[in-house]
């Protein structure tokens, strides 16, 4: 059994999805999700029992272009984020009542499908058709589903789409170039490559511009916070949770080890940016009144942690990054999810309007506490292996990279308790407040059961992805 | 076997908090405290049993190593944990106090609705608390230390319809997280230099000569971010603000957390890596400073408050900084010393403050108390032992481990003593101002609460007894001389610290100290009990004591200097940054669709227009191609 | 060679069909002789042969562009049925001159003599003019016919030119004769000359920058379907006659002669792109848009190594988006005096497979992956960065970038807003030319090497 | 012929040939009656013919005189497209001033 089971059952249950009616669409898709994780599982065993899950099959011979998928642990561990929250997100949905569900559900597992893709390419060419894939569904998604003034969503989406394809055609001329050095595509020829420090450069500088408006990287991130204010949570909760890794992995996976010269020349840059987008989304964030919005500029704060852990160059700033990653993408779907929750009453995303919700559903707070409190890196969760491991590798580099970088430390703390203050506690809320629902409480549990479970025992995931990013730290160093 | 209890001895109290979370309010009150309760005194049994083993072979800490947690490229964090003497010393009063405060809790929260919720925070605390003090590494210490920080902020807030309260929550866990970026950073440190994060390998590579000279810079360094951290827990200068706002919390929580356990967090994490600070001779000095400082800044603090916790916990933080005088001092042993016996009449104090404050239903300004002597006799003399003890009255407990600082102090600098006997005198003073505010003259409440007046029930006296008696008799581990603390602890330290002689000079000084309570108690007795003086109206306060009053406007200026300029910076980046970067975006889109409205004006329709682009297209393509 | 004769011999018939009432049968006649015409175009399809006098060569280059009009023809054709609908009377007339059209184009592509090129380009042009101008009682038709009679015949006159230039320095108008003595003497500068006139004429044709101003104003007079004629099948079929005539008429590689090329691609490209932005009426962006793609197609001029595969990938994923994006808006556009964007408002809603086929061809045109317009694209790009034209590739990229924002208006406007009016049902043929627009989309894009590879 | 063509000389033929294009050009460039347009697209495509039959001599071929033909049928019959065009417009305008056409811009 390869991979490409997984991307088969999302193309195709995407379809069945469509054609399953409105009525019949939602569930159909969490059994697509579920066997899509069931899959990824699967080929996690067979990784673990030492069987490769790659294929390659030529696609194109002249240029000279495969189909081949590379599935290493990293791989494998970004694959299994992917299905699992796609399960989360879809299951998190079912209260939601969608106009046209059918074309919803569909879309969203056709993002999964591009983003798993993404994840498990070894072909370039293939890797930007996923990459550019996953950006149409979440465009409609967006735009026809969202929430929020229509003219305003348009202004918003359409930025998002032009400003994030204009980077990844840069990563494409990028790609071209290479193509036109190396005859292949293929990663592993890619690899073999031999650029000089010139080429590398500007390679490294078409990667970070796709990369760093993906991620995104201050000051490119000026598409994210109104585009995840008005998503669809569920919109919300992909864009977050998912596609924002494809950045993050990207980087690891093709940036750093393509162009490692110019990645070490250049290393303080793009670390001083990442970790001014740490200061920045985090002050930013203190004077949000819309909650979604100011989940999205902690988002951007957490992110450039993990980013500046990648430019680091080291293994424990790769694999923090990694495990901050999957992390990250667990805490934020749940964080969104609390946001989804409160709208769904409440009717309303802005924080003044809420108050007093504690009083009304101290079950609801309680996971939106511990949620929170993991987004804020406490230790026992498994943001905090993650983000320990990034801030001990931004030691290593400067001791001010640390110190600066683990302001958000504090400034986490600083907005999340203001938020969760005027949003859960207070006196009780004059609206009604109907108690989460056994469903929607699922969703909180097993996202808590990952985040704590994790965080106690991240060896698993760990032993996972070490000896694939073992390889590419040697990638990096090999000049 | 060990293992085994060892793990009974973290997990119970945990278990205790499962069991609260998702059956308390099914469970009913009196099983919820019971199960609380049960939890915590189950781990002080298990401490029992490692105190007598480690008593019958002190050479041979236990160890219990679970499994591998955080791996990094250099070195592995262990979730492991070490039960040596410092630990079990911590972990017996930690779960001790922490018993006898739940128990003293089934009766002062029974009227809670939230009950259940209580018990568990409190024993999520405990849980916690082990952690921090079992870890066999400092990242497993961290876990505590965050942990107990969260359970503090959950606890402080815990009547969370109140705003305030939920404001002085918070204010709590972001200054403690301001330390812990230190603590953080300093493991950072201590990681690099020692390849290690474990207590065992650091200690080892402090011995290391060759190690320590090659990396003295960052060894100061490494101290001085962990100093930063205790800083934050322990409420010293500059991170103190929180704690007396803390005071919000139900009156057992300041009693356990912000009294008896966890602020003494960073006393025994200097304690732990005591190996690293003894490398750092100026970061001791600047911990005695600041200890000093503290100390001395709290106690005049303390001298005009009118809110009873608020008394307290000036007067903690004030303590707390008498013993970071002697961690600075190097003596590391007198300070956990001070640590036990604090623990002991402070909790009693603040305990014996809940037990007037239940009478009192809530009232907790000491100018609508007074004679209560008469009516809450075991509340009064229990609080009584313990504030002779905190004024270092001869014999109680307080005394000899005061008494042991002020000599250290007096041995190695003589201002620092001076300041320390300051500290000393007014804490005196505040202290009785406090029992002759509450307990003497006439009551100057309303008649209702008059009317309701009473002595509180036995589970809230229990404790108070219990607490009184170690107040009282707590001095004994250590007694000058004769220390059973010192032998206890001589395994820790390298270098052994023996007990200070009894010489001339100390009896002096104990005289001296003893003279300078008694000029404190003075001082209160002619202003309260002899003028019959009741403190002013807030609005009245005129000159130094509303500075005093006021907390030398700390607040005021951390809000100036640090709150505002976020918050303006945060509207700053929000009105300006933000906008600015958003339209620099569009405004590609916008120069691109300029250029369209102002082509359209060359499609003007004309066909004569069309021809002539045409053969100037044609002309320049020929010219360029035959005639350049 | 006998193609064009069928073809020829078809379009006779389609008008003689008129004389003995046979309107309804025109359609599916021309359609199956047009299909069996293609059949027997394919089948030799490694010949390589010459027919009187070498006034036709027949190679796999024009083999293959000529399947692909006859392709296009039978779409168009197929719509013609619907769009005439209103005019039975006249419907064989029209068929008849599409065919004529195609007649044209495939001398166009399988030329040997210039004097054929030439017949084959008025051929195509009359042809267009006709067109153009078809709604004799509309006043917009009037003037779009007007405008491009009164250009084109201009351009025919500087092509004609260009012939003669090219014929008075090497005495031949065989393109064989021509290339031969062109490598071995030498000969006065006039060659060149007309060359470029020749070049200039056929850049007048795909309308590139500065020779584009007619196309958004005649896209717009015109009636739909010849607007959709003239977009996608005239203009590729230009193109391929001025790549086929570059290829084998110049020497040698010019390096001004390139940049000459590069400087009117990029123009065409930026100015094509930045031009539709602020168009309200379909027809006329989607001009500005055919602009931008000329410019792209005439980038293939300079590359070396597979050139005539990228041209004929390109063209053919161009056309097929541009034949199902016109299919939506004839239908969108049918009782609407202009055809501005608001015609589709809230088709996502209402017809939900129409707007799907809009946006795959929008989005193909855009170059997003899976689509053909994207593979289109990269073929392209790579080969520029192959032949070391990277500036002209960051344009092109920066091109595309713009272009996104015209093609989501419609988008947006599909799925964002909601109509106001009930639109007619879709008549069959329009749904079915459709759909066949975006499977063969979708196809070409899952498996490139099946066009990409024709040419070898 | 040829002694004309050699006394006279071919670049005087071009001379000519092109003064006659750039004349028609220049006309279909300044005049906006569209008969007059199309009287000067003749003199262009005339001129062209001219060269023709020029080179014809010059390279003693007669492929360049039958070119004239076809370049002459192509001429009249774009001509008579163009005029019925005219005729339509006339009809809807009255007008034959090319200027009028200027509905469709922007």
């Amino acid at each position: 059994m390869n991979v490409s089971i997984i991307l088969i059952i999302l193309l195709f249950g995407a379809l069945a999805t469509y054609f399953a009616g409105d009525k019949l669409a939602k569930t159909v898709a969490l059994v697509i999700s579920l066997a899509s994780f069931v899959a990824s599982v699967a080929i996690l065993n067979q990784h673990n029992a030492g069987i490769s899950s790659d294929f390659i099959y030529k696609w194109i011979s002249n240029p000279n272009i495969y189909l081949a998928s590379k599935v290493d642990g990293l791989a494998i561990a970004m694959m299994l984020l992917t299905t699992a929250l796609t399960t989360i997100i879809v299951w998190s949905s079912f209260a939601n009542q969608f106009k046209n569900a059918k074309g919803f559900y569909a879309l969203v597992l056709f993002m999964s499908f591009a983003m798993v893709g993404t994840f498990v390419s070894a072909d370039a060419f293939l890797y930007y058709i996923f990459w550019e894939l996953a950006l149409i569904p979440i465009y409609f998604i967006a735009l026809v589903w969202g929430n929020g003034d229509v003219e305003e969503r348009k202004r918003a989406i359409v930025k998002f789409f032009i400003y994030t394809l204009a980077g990844s055609l840069f990563m494409l001329t990028a790609f071209i170039y290479l193509f036109s050095k190396a005859g292949s595509l293929l990663i592993d020829e890619l690899y073999l490559l031999r650029l000089t420090e010139q080429e590398q450069f500007w390679i490294f500088g078409a990667f970070f511009l796709a990369y760093a408006i993906k991620i995104p990287i201050f000051p490119f991130h000026t598409w994210q916070a109104n585009t995840y204010q008005l998503s669809p949570s569920v919109g919300t909760m992909l864009l977050s949770g998912i596609m924002l890794k494809m950045g993050l992995y990207s980087v690891i996976r093709w940036q750093l080890p393509l162009a490692p010269l110019a990645a070490k020349t250049y290393m303080n840059i793009f670390l001083v940016l990442s970790i001014i987008g740490v200061v920045y989304g985090s002050i930013v964030a203190l004077k949000q009144h819309n909650l979604k919005k100011l989940l999205a500029y902690s988002s951007l704060a957490h992110v450039g942690l993990i980013a500046a852990g990648a430019y680091t160059l080291s293994l424990d700033g790769l694999r923090g990054a990694v495990l901050q990653m999957i992390a990250h993408g667990f805490v934020v779907v749940g964080l969104f999810f609390a946001a989804e929750i409160i709208e769904r009453r409440l009717n309303t995303q802005e924080i003044a309007q809420m108050g007093g919700i504690r009083i009304l559903d101290t079950k609801f707070a309680s996971m939106f506490m511990i949620v929170m409190v993991a987004s804020v890196g406490l230790p026992g969760t498994f943001n905090f292996i993650g983000e320990f491991s990034l801030l001990y590798s931004l030691y290593n580099v400067d001791i001010w990279y640390a110190v600066i970088g683990g302001t958000t430390i504090i400034l986490g703390a600083v907005y999340m308790l203001k938020m969760f203050q005027n949003v859960m506690l207070g006196e009780a809320n004059a609206k009604p407040f109907a108690a989460i629902t056994l469903q929607e409480s699922l969703v909180f549990v097993i996202i808590i059961a990952v985040l704590l479970f994790f965080g106690l025992y991240p060896k698993p995931i760990n032993d996972l992805i070490t000896p694939a990013l073992q390889e590419i730290v040697a990638k990096i160093n090999r000049v | 076997m060990e293992k085994n209890i060892a793990l009974v001895l973290v997990l119970a109290p945990f278990f205790g908090f499962l069991f609260n979370v998702f059956f308390g309010k099914k469970a009913g009150k009196t099983l919820v405290g019971l199960v609380g309760t049960a939890s915590v005194l189950v781990s002080f049994l298990s401490t029992l049993f490692f105190f007598s083993a480690l008593n019958a072979n002190p050479s041979q800490p236990v160890v219990v190593d679970l499994f591998q947690w955080i791996s990094l490229e250099k070195f592995n964090v262990n979730f492991s944990f070490l039960l040596d003497q410092l630990s079990v010393l911590w972990l017996l009063f930690v779960t001790g106090i922490g018993t006898l405060i739940h128990l003293y809790s089934i009766s002062y929260m029974h009227d809670d609705e939230n009950m259940n919720k209580f018990f568990a925070y409190l024993n999520l605390f405990v849980f916690f608390m082990i952690m921090l003090v079992m870890g066999s590494n400092l990242v497993i210490l961290f876990i505590g230390w965050e942990g107990v920080g969260l359970c503090s902020y959950l606890l402080i807030g815990f009547w969370y319809k109140n705003q305030d309260y939920n404001d002085a929550a918070k204010k709590a866990f972001i200054m403690n997280r301001i330390g812990d970026l230190g603590l953080l950073v300093g493991l950072f440190i201590v990681a690099y230099v020692f390849g290690s994060l474990d207590y065992k390998v650091i200690s080892e590579g402090a011995y290391n000569t060759q190690l320590v000279s090659n990396n003295s810079g960052l060894i100061a360094l490494a101290a001085l971010c962990l100093f930063i951290g205790a800083t934050g827990k322990s409420a010293q200068i500059p991170l103190y603000t929180w704690l007396p706002d803390a005071m919000a919390g139900p009156t057992p929580v300041s009693a356990l957390i912000h009294a008896a356990t966890m602020v003494t967090a960073g006393i025994f994490m200097v304690t732990r890596m005591h190996f690293l600070f003894d490398l750092a001779p100026q970061i001791l000095d600047l911990i005695a400073i600041v200890g000093a400082a503290t100390a001395v800044l709290a106690a005049s603090i303390g001298l005009v408050q009118n809110d009873i916790k608020k008394v307290l916990a000036y007067s903690t933080v004030s303590q707390l900084g008498l013993m970071f005088l002697a961690l600075g001092l190097g003596a590391y042993e007198i300070a956990v010393f001070h640590v036990i016996t604090h623990a002991f009449f402070k909790a009693c104090l603040f305990l014996g403050s809940g037990s007037v404050i239940h009478a009192l239903h809530g009232e907790q300004d000491m100018r609508n108390m007074g004679g209560l002597r008469k009516v809450m006799p075991i509340t009064f003399w229990t609080m009584m032992i313990s504030t002779l003890a905190i004024s270092g009255i001869f014999p109680l407990s307080g005394f000899w481990s005061k008494d042991e600082i002020l000599l250290t102090a007096f041995h190695s600098n003589i201002p620092l003593w001076i300041v320390g006997s300051i500290a000393s005198i007014m804490t005196a003073f505040y202290m009785f101002r406090l029992m002759y505010l509450t307990f003497f003259g006439e009551f100057r409440g309303t008649e209702e609460q008059k009317h309701h007046l009473h002595e509180s029930p036995a589970l809230i006296t229990f404790p108070l007894i219990v607490l009184a008696i170690l107040a009282a008799v707590g001095g004994l581990i250590s007694l000058p001389g004769n220390s059973w603390l010192n032998h206890y602890l001589a395994p820790l330290f390298r270098k052994a610290h023996e007990a200070h002689h009894l010489d001339a000079t100390a009896y002096a000084l104990m005289a001296v100290a003893t003279v300078g309570a008694l000029i404190g108690i003075g001082i209160a007795y002619s202003k309260y009990i002899k003028k019959q003086e009741v403190p002013v109206q807030d609005a009245e306060m005129k000159g130094f004591a509303s500075v005093l009053y006021h907390k030398y406007y700390v607040d005021e200026a951390y809000d100036v200097v640090v709150v505002t300029p976020l918050k303006k910076l945060s509207h700053f980046f929000r009105n300006y940054f933000e906008v600015a970067f958003s339209e620099t975006v569009f405004a590609f889109g916008k120069i691109a669709n300029a250029i369209g409205t102002q082509g359209k004006v060359l499609q003007n329709g004309s066909v004569g227009f069309y021809l002539l682009a045409f053969v100037i297209g044609m002309a320049s393509i020929l010219v360029y191609l035959f005639l350049v | 060679m006998n193609t064009l004769i069928a073809i020829s011999i078809l379009g006779v018939l389609t008008l003689i069909a008129e004389i003995f009432n046979g309107r309804k049968l025109i359609v599916p006649v021309a359609v199956v002789g047009l299909l069996g015409i293609l059949g027997y175009t394919i089948s030799p399809y490694n010949a390589y042969d010459f027919f009187f006098n070498n006034m036709m060569v027949v190679d796999k280059f024009s083999v293959a562009f000529s399947s692909l009009f006859i392709v296009i023809t039978i779409l168009l054709i197929l719509l013609s049925h619907e769009f005439y609908k209103d005019v039975p009377s006249t419907i064989s007339d029209f068929v008849a001159i599409k065919i004529f059209l195609l007649a044209g184009a495939v001398a166009m592509v399988s030329f040997g003599n210039l004097a054929m090129f030439f017949l084959g380009i008025e051929i195509l042009s009359i042809a267009l003019y006709v067109l153009a101008a078809s709604k004799r009682l509309d006043l917009r038709s009037n003037e779009a016919g007007m405008k491009y009679f009164l250009m084109g015949c201009f351009a025919s006159g500087i092509i004609l030119f260009g012939i003669t230039l090219v014929y008075g320095s090497t005495g031949t108008f065989d393109t064989i004769a021509i290339y031969q003595i062109s490598h071995s003497t030498t000969f006065p500068l006039w060659f060149y000359i007309g060359l470029v006139m020749l070049l200039i004429g056929m850049l007048f044709k795909i309308a590139a920058v500065p020779f584009h101003f007619w196309a958004p104003d005649v896209y717009e007079g015109a009636p739909g379907l010849t607007t959709a004629t003239m977009s996608t099948f005239a203009k590729i079929v230009a193109m391929a006659a001025l790549f086929k005539l570059i290829t084998i008429l110049l020497p040698s590689k010019l390096y001004e002669l390139d940049l000459t090329i590069v400087v009117v691609a990029a123009l065409s490209m930026l100015v094509g792109n930045i031009m539709a932005l602020r168009q309200n009426n379909v027809k006329r962006m989607f001009a500005f848009s055919g602009i931008s793609h000329a410019g792209f197609m005439l980038s293939t001029l300079l590359i070396s190594n597979n050139s005539a595969n990228v041209l004929f990938y390109y063209a053919t994923a161009y056309a097929v988006a541009g034949l199902a994006f016109f299919a939506v808006v004839l239908y969108v556009t049918k009782n609407k005096k202009h055809e501005t964007i608001d015609a589709f408002n809230g088709l996502g809603k209402t017809h939900p497979l129409l707007a799907l086929v809009m946006t795959a061809s929008l989005l193909s045109m855009a170059g997003i992956p899976i689509l053909s317009g994207f593979f289109a694209k990269f073929f392209l790009l790579n080969e520029l960065v192959q032949a070391n034209w990277l500036v002209l590739v960051i344009i092109a990229i920066i091109a595309s970038i713009i272009s996104v924002g015209y093609y989501f208006k419609i988008i947006l406007a599909m799925y964002t807003k909601s109509s106001e009016e009930e639109l007619p049902s879709v008549p069959m043929i329009y749904a079915v030319v459709a759909v066949l627009g975006l499977i063969i989309n979708i196809g070409i894009g899952l498996a490139p090497s099946f066009i990409y590879d024709l040419l070898g | 012929m040829e002694n004309i063509l050699q006394a006279i000389g071919i670049e005087n033929y071009i001379f000519l040939s092109v003064m006659l294009f750039c004349i028609g050009a220049f006309g279909v460039l300044y005049r906006r009656n569209a008969i007059i347009m199309f009287m000067s697209i003749e003199i262009m495509l005339n001129a062209v013919n001219l060269l023709l039959v020029a080179f014809s001599t010059l390279h003693q071929d007669a492929e360049g005189q039958v070119f004239v033909f076809f370049s002459m049928a192509v001429a009249a019959a774009e001509v008579a497209v163009g005029l019925a065009i005219l005729v339509s417009i006339f009809r809807n305008t009255g007008s034959i001033d090319i200027d009028n056409l200027k509905n469709l811009k922007g």
